[in-house]
């Protein structure tokens, strides 16, 4: 059992015994799935490890000291003892001793996790908007919302930005967080290691939905990536005649949706997420909410109700709930 | 009442002091408790997500600006003076003004609370709510409109003119106004670390009233500082916000560690060990406070040198502080230690504090930064320095001195259920985050999803913040027994060494009847080459005078908050007005016949 | 402040050093920080205004020269004062006195003009990143002038009114500090704002 | 005390005043001369932060006295002027070498 290991398990144990249930932690950062999180994750190990060190040697002096020098009646006055120059430079030195042990695995884990990726690593843009995540997958020309899909064992980069505020995208599972600031592209890149559904969110104070901007990375096996990646491509699903379906898309059509959504061949807006194929996706609104009839209905009669600030407004004049009924059948024929 | 809107006495300004930032702790408690609550459970619904931003943003500027800042200002006023033998600061005017210039900055933040209605918003609508480290550019007006950002922004502007004023005040004081003998390295320590954190603070405050006039700039006049649009970055601001704000927590921190080192060696019955390292790792402690600001940054993608530089000089700062940890230890070891409140609190400031420091090393590794930064480890380590910290070392520094402030020692017995309920309480509040943020928990979020797995241990932090809460009604209930019940004091009811001892608790306006010659470090005590020194008589042998009170010191300081009001409420004779009455009141106060 | 605290009872002080004078210098080293920090930004962001009008646009060098020379006499003028103020020269005092303060005002008028010029050609806070930067940083400068101005006023009218003397030569000398440090400032944002383009 | 406080006070005369005053100008037209100079062009800025570096130590060393007064003055202004210079090299090397030091990578 690796050092790493053991740390992981004690401290999920611990808090798993604090805790009482049995969560799977989806955002744990002790259970590392890539070799960037890994990384990290053996160096906080190392980290961990010389403090509680130095933490029980300084605790154990302090008790010790205070047990043993407690006041007693008739113990003599103590020696007055104003330093000690040798005991000062050992306490000096030790540190910055184990600070050394500690500098250097860290820089070499700064340079190798500094986001540099092989030339055929899949590239994918994030964008960060108030409060939802935009995905670009560069090679692909394929773009998508709050959930992104990506190969197992494939090296991928990740470009972080935002459209807005600053944001930072976290996917504790898969690494470190990098801050999405307007007008700068940082990166990470890491190697999936195990096909799941990972959770995540925005991890800087981005405004009012600061919370309600969470996102999943979804790792596929390769087929299964590719299959979804070329439904992506595909144009949005054309719903039956006469299905509440179409009706639905006639409805978006002359709605105010139309200006700020993208449905490929419908509507060209750019100021919320794509949704020619939002069918497929599992969750809307920034991951908050399942992506089901009720919800969606809920969701568009009065989205910020469901997210507090969301620059998706009440709809004025209010939709009619047959409007709505159709609306959501539509949104979930865009498979 | 008139006497103490006019005081310039020292002792007077720090009992002010005290008062006004106990209320603003017991404020910014509050706002804990409430976001607190909020978090007990998942989606949880006592507040809403608006007012939570308040809440955190308004727990984190009142606790930093508004407690723990004038709290330890409290002390620098009334024990300074004292223990390098003055009879007052050097400026006792300008030490007014301090004070008053705080307190109503105080107010004008947390009037965002009540005046909603006044910017056609509802009340508890319009505090602050960016976080105390307000980042751009999220607080521009593009993404912030409403006067929130306006509130928070004059406000630190005001408070950190009430900061620089008394920076140099004790400076000088300090420098200038020691007793006879008094060399600088037989300072106390508590006198070191006050005048280092003034060091701290006259440089630190310039570089984030910068930052806060572009902000101004940008909000009211249309400049373009932190807008990416116009080529800039809004990186600019964390920059100039973090140069100020690392060397601001040792700012927090090392008052808090000069009470420490004056508690420690008086109940162990042994002098400090080390003294000299002990004052050098503080200086030290400032100056390396200075080259560190970027670890704050980690992620904003500075590039892997960048990185490294400041991974490196963050770790180094262990260095003097491990110092201190190892020569405060070696203090209580051999010593005759007599477990008084103080001494607890102390004890507890070191205990807690070294779990703070270590977290801060983890977090001064940039790729371990990278799963910790902005989630609830952080959110632990911070509580662990500020409140493991300054706050066990404030209540130390409570306990300890105040029956010389006062003239009556607090209870011990209630002193020890404060300090076991406290210490207690904290560690249940704060060590849990430590696995929450591990767990993955972003901080600064009104509500999390149950799937996280964290609520239980949420719940767990909730339920020791209110441990905390009880322990201060018990401290609460301490200070009013004492009031009329506490039993009086002597001079020097624990037997210290440092000259505020010499004098009667509480001491006499003028302090010292004769001004005392000091020969040694610890004047009070007998060491190896000097017996104890005379106390001053307790009548001075002749008239002594003092300086009467002023009113201009508070008129000077009412022209601030009406120049802040003149842009919050767009109205430009405002402007006119406060500079009018600033310009006023220090006129009057430069020909006020005044003898210090 | 000026006057009745700083009666010439020597008080005992540890380092034997003018206690208003050690604030005043601890002031100064405090404006190092605030100038400091302007400057920085100025620098950082040079060069990256992604729309006009640009420094070399719109700096008027042979004017800025004059004002900059202005400002280096008004030193001179602010030493003479102490000079004359120390040896109990009041007459001159109050000449040198009133030209540093009049020196200082000559300078205020040339940013105004200034400024005005470079908001008709369509400069202004809200233009580009050189505007704002620009504007902030000399502004803070100018008003630090302004204050200064009123300051020098200030005692020149104590000195008609026979209430400044060699007693309080302090006074001057503390007035004068500022006087420098504000040229001094100027010193470093000639070179680095306007020559160094 | 006396002795300090003649120290304090031991300013220079008028005469170095106005040699200084000249210095100063001469600098000044030096600093303006450079910059209409096209053969300066290439070391402009050195010479320019030369020379207004060398106005910048007349004037504290001279009109504010730092070079007859107590050092401790010096330190006073000293050691934050040091700290702002600090903090404006460092500032400029995180805005300036960013694309650089991020290496390849960071520079996309
Ligand atoms: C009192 C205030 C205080 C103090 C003293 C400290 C002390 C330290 N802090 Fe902390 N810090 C804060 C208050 C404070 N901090 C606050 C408020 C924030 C968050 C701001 C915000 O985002 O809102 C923060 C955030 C913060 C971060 C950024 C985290 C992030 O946002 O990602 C980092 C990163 O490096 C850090 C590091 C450190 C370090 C290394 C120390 C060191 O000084 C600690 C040194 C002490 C010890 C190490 C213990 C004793 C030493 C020994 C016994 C010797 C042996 C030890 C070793 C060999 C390791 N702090
Ligand atoms: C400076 C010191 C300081 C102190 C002392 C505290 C004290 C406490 N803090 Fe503080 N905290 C910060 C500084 C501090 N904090 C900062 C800087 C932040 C970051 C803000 C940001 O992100 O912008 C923060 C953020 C912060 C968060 C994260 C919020 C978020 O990210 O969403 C939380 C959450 O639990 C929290 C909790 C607490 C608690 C429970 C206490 C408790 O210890 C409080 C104890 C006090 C009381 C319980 C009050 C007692 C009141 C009474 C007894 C009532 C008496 C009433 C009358 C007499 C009328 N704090
Ligand atoms: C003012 C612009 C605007 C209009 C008009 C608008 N939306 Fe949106 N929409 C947004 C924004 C912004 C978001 C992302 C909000 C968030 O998650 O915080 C969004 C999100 C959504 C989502 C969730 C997408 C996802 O994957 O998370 C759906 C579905 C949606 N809108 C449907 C509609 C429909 C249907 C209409 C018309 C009735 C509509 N929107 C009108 C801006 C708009
Ligand atoms: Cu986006 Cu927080
Ligand atoms: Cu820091």
């Amino acid at each position: 059992m690796t050092d790493t290991s053991r740390v992981r398990l004690w401290l999920v144990t611990l808090a798993l015994a604090l805790s009482g249930c049995a969560g799977p932690f989806p955002q744990s950062t002790l259970r590392p799935r890539s070799d960037f999180a890994q990384a990290t994750d053996s160096l906080f190990t190392d980290i961990f490890w010389w403090a509680a060190a130095v933490f029980v040697l300084v605790e154990v002096l302090l008790v010790v000291a205070l047990v043993r020098f407690r006041h007693r009646e008739g113990r003599p006055a103590p020696k007055p003892a104003h330093g000690h120059t040798l005991l000062e430079i050992a306490w000096t030195l030790a540190p910055a001793v184990i600070l050394v042990f500690v500098a250097v695995p860290t820089v070499r884990t700064i340079f190798t996790s500094s986001g540099e990726a092989p030339a055929d690593a899949l590239k994918v843009e994030v964008i960060g908007h108030q409060w939802w995540w935009e995905f670009r997958y560069l090679d692909l020309a394929l773009t998508t919302a709050n959930e992104l899909h990506l190969p197992v064992g494939k090296p991928v980069r990740i470009g972080i930005t935002s459209a807005d505020v600053i944001h930072s995208f976290w996917a504790p599972l898969l690494g470190g967080k990098r801050d999405a600031i307007p007008g700068q592209t940082n990166y990470i890149a890491f190697r999936a290691d195990s096909v799941g559904d990972y959770s995540g969110q925005c991890a800087e104070f981005c405004g009012v939905s600061h919370a309600n901007m969470r996102l999943r990375v979804i790792v596929d096996s390769d087929t299964a990536f590719g299959a979804w990646a070329q439904a992506q491509l595909g144009p949005p699903a054309t719903p039956p005649k006469a299905s509440p379906a179409e009706q639905g898309r006639a409805i978006y059509a002359r709605s105010a949706c139309i200006g700020c959504h993208l449905i490929q061949g419908v509507s060209a807006g750019v100021i919320g997420p794509g949704l020619t194929h939002v069918g497929s996706r599992t969750t809307i609104a920034g991951g908050i909410l399942p992506n089901d009839s009720a919800h969606l209905a809920a969701w568009i009669a009065d989205a910020p109700a469901l997210k507090p600030g969301s620059l998706m407004m009440r709809m004025k004049p209010p939709l009619s709930d047959a409007d709505i009924a159709a609306l959501v059948a539509y949104l979930q024929s865009l498979k | 009442m008139k006497s103490w809107l006019t005081t310039t006495d020292h002792k007077r300004i720090g009992l002010l002091y005290f008062w006004t930032a106990f209320v603003f702790f017991l404020l910014g408690g509050i706002e804990a408790l409430v976001i607190r609550l909020q978090l007990a459970q998942p989606s949880g619904h006592v507040v809403s997500a608006e007012t939570y931003n308040q809440l955190f943003t308004m727990h984190g500027t009142t606790m930093v600006f508004l407690a723990l800042m004038p709290l330890s200002a409290s002390f620098f006023n009334y024990i300074v003076p004292l223990q390098i033998g003055a009879r007052d600061v050097a400026f006792p005017r300008l030490n007014a003004f301090s004070y008053w210039v705080f307190l109503l900055g105080g107010l004008f933040l947390n009037a965002s609370w009540f005046v909603g209605p006044l910017f056609k918003a509802g009340m508890l609508n319009v505090a602050p709510d960016g976080g105390w480290f307000g980042y751009a550019n999220l607080t521009e007006r593009q993404f912030s409109p409403g006067p929130n950002i306006d509130f928070w922004l004059l406000g630190l502007q005001i408070l950190g003119i009430s900061s620089l004023a008394a920076g140099f005040n004790f400076i000088v004081t300090i420098l200038n106004l020691r007793a006879p003998g008094l060399k600088l390295m037989r300072l106390p320590v508590f006198t070191w670390m006050t005048l280092v954190t003034q060091f701290l603070i006259i440089t630190a405050f310039p570089v984030i009233t910068v930052g806060l006039v572009f902000l101004m700039f940008d909000r009211f006049f249309g400049a373009h500082f932190y807008v990416h649009g116009a080529g800039a970055t809004p990186l600019l601001w964390q920059h100039l916000f973090w140069l100020f704000g690392h060397p601001e927590v040792y700012i927090l921190i090392l008052p808090a560690m000069g009470i420490v080192s004056e508690v420690l060696p008086t109940f162990a019955r042994k002098p400090l060990f080390g003294y000299t390292v002990v004052v050098y790792s503080g200086i030290l402690i400032g100056f390396m406070g200075w080259g560190v600001w970027s670890h704050h940054m980690f992620a904003v993608g500075l590039g892997p040198i960048a990185d490294s530089v400041f991974a490196a000089t963050t770790m180094l700062i262990a260095v003097p502080t491990g110092v201190k940890i190892f020569n405060w230890i070696a203090t209580l070891w051999g010593g005759d230690i007599r477990g008084t409140t103080a001494l607890h609190f102390a004890v507890g400031f070191i205990a807690m504090f070294i779990i703070g420091g270590l977290s801060g090393v983890s977090h001064a590794s940039p790729p371990a930064d990278l799963q910790q930064t902005d989630t609830y480890y952080v959110v632990a380590h911070i509580h662990y320095v500020l409140f493991g910290g300054t706050i066990m070392g404030l209540f130390a520094g409570i306990y300890y001195w105040w029956p010389k402030m006062t003239g009556r020692l607090l209870s011990e017995p209630l002193g020890k259920w404060h300090f076991w309920l406290q210490f207690i309480g904290m560690n249940v509040a704060f060590f849990p985050m430590h696995f929450i943020g591990l767990l993955g928990m972003p901080r600064r979020i009104y509500t999390y999803s149950p799937d996280l797995g964290v609520s239980d241990l949420n719940l767990v932090s909730t339920v020791g913040a209110f441990l905390i809460a009880v322990s201060l009604l018990v401290f609460i209930a301490n200070l009013w027994r004492t009031r009329s019940r506490g039993e009086t004091a002597s001079n020097d009811p624990w037997g210290g060494a440092t000259l505020e001892w010499s004098i009667p608790s509480p001491p006499p306006v003028y302090n010292f009847s004769v001004i005392p010659t000091i020969t040694s470090r610890l004047p009070r005590w007998r060491t190896e080459l000097h017996a104890p020194m005379q106390d001053p008589p307790a009548t001075p042998p002749g008239p002594i005078h003092v300086p009467g009170g002023s009113w201009w010191p508070m008129v000077a300081a009412f022209g601030l908050p009406l120049m802040a009001l003149a842009p919050l409420t767009h109205t430009l004779w405002l402007a006119f007005v406060g500079a009018g009455v600033l310009i006023v009141g220090i006129y009057g106060w430069a020909f006020e016949p005044f003898e210090v | 402040m000026t006057h009745a605290a700083h009666a010439p009872t020597a008080h005992y002080t540890s380092m034997g050093l003018d206690s208003r004078k050690m604030a005043f210098w601890a002031f100064i080293g405090s404006e190092c920080l605030l100038f400091g920090s302007l400057i920085s930004t100025y620098l950082v962001y040079k060069g990256r205004s992604v729309v006009g009008p640009y420094p070399h646009d719109i700096l008027n060098i042979p004017f800025t020269s004059v004002s900059t020379f202005d400002l280096l006499m008004s030193s001179l003028m602010m030493v003479l004062a102490l000079a004359a103020v120390q040896r109990g020269d009041m007459k001159w005092g109050k000449i040198w006195l009133f030209s540093t303060a009049l020196l200082g005002l000559v300078f205020l008028g040339g940013q105004v003009i200034e400024f005005t010029e470079f908001v008709h050609k369509g400069l202004t806070m809200s233009t580009n990143l050189f505007g704002c930067t620009f504007f902030v940083l000399t502004g803070t400068h100018g008003a630090h002038v302004a204050v200064g101005v009123l300051w020098l006023l200030t005692l020149w009218v104590r000195a008609l009114q026979g209430r400044l003397g060699p007693a309080n030569a302090m006074t001057v000398e503390i007035t004068g500090l500022y006087w420098h440090f504000v040229d001094v400032v100027w010193i470093i944002i000639f070179t680095v704002v306007y020559l160094i383009q | 005390m006396a002795d300090t406080e003649v120290r304090e006070h031991a300013h220079p005369t008028v005469d170095v005043y106005l040699r200084v005053a000249a210095a100063l100008v001469i600098l000044t037209v030096l600093e303006v001369g450079v910059f209409y100079v096209p053969a300066f062009h290439g070391v402009l800025v050195p010479v320019l932060l030369v020379l207004s570096a060398a106005k910048f130590a007349l004037v504290i060393m001279f009109y504010m006295h730092l070079k007859a007064d107590n050092k401790f003055f010096t330190f006073l202004f000293g050691a934050p002027l040091l700290l702002a210079v600090g903090v404006m090299v460092a500032l400029l090397f995180l805005f300036y070498g960013a694309l650089t030091l991020r290496g390849a990578a960071g520079a996309g």
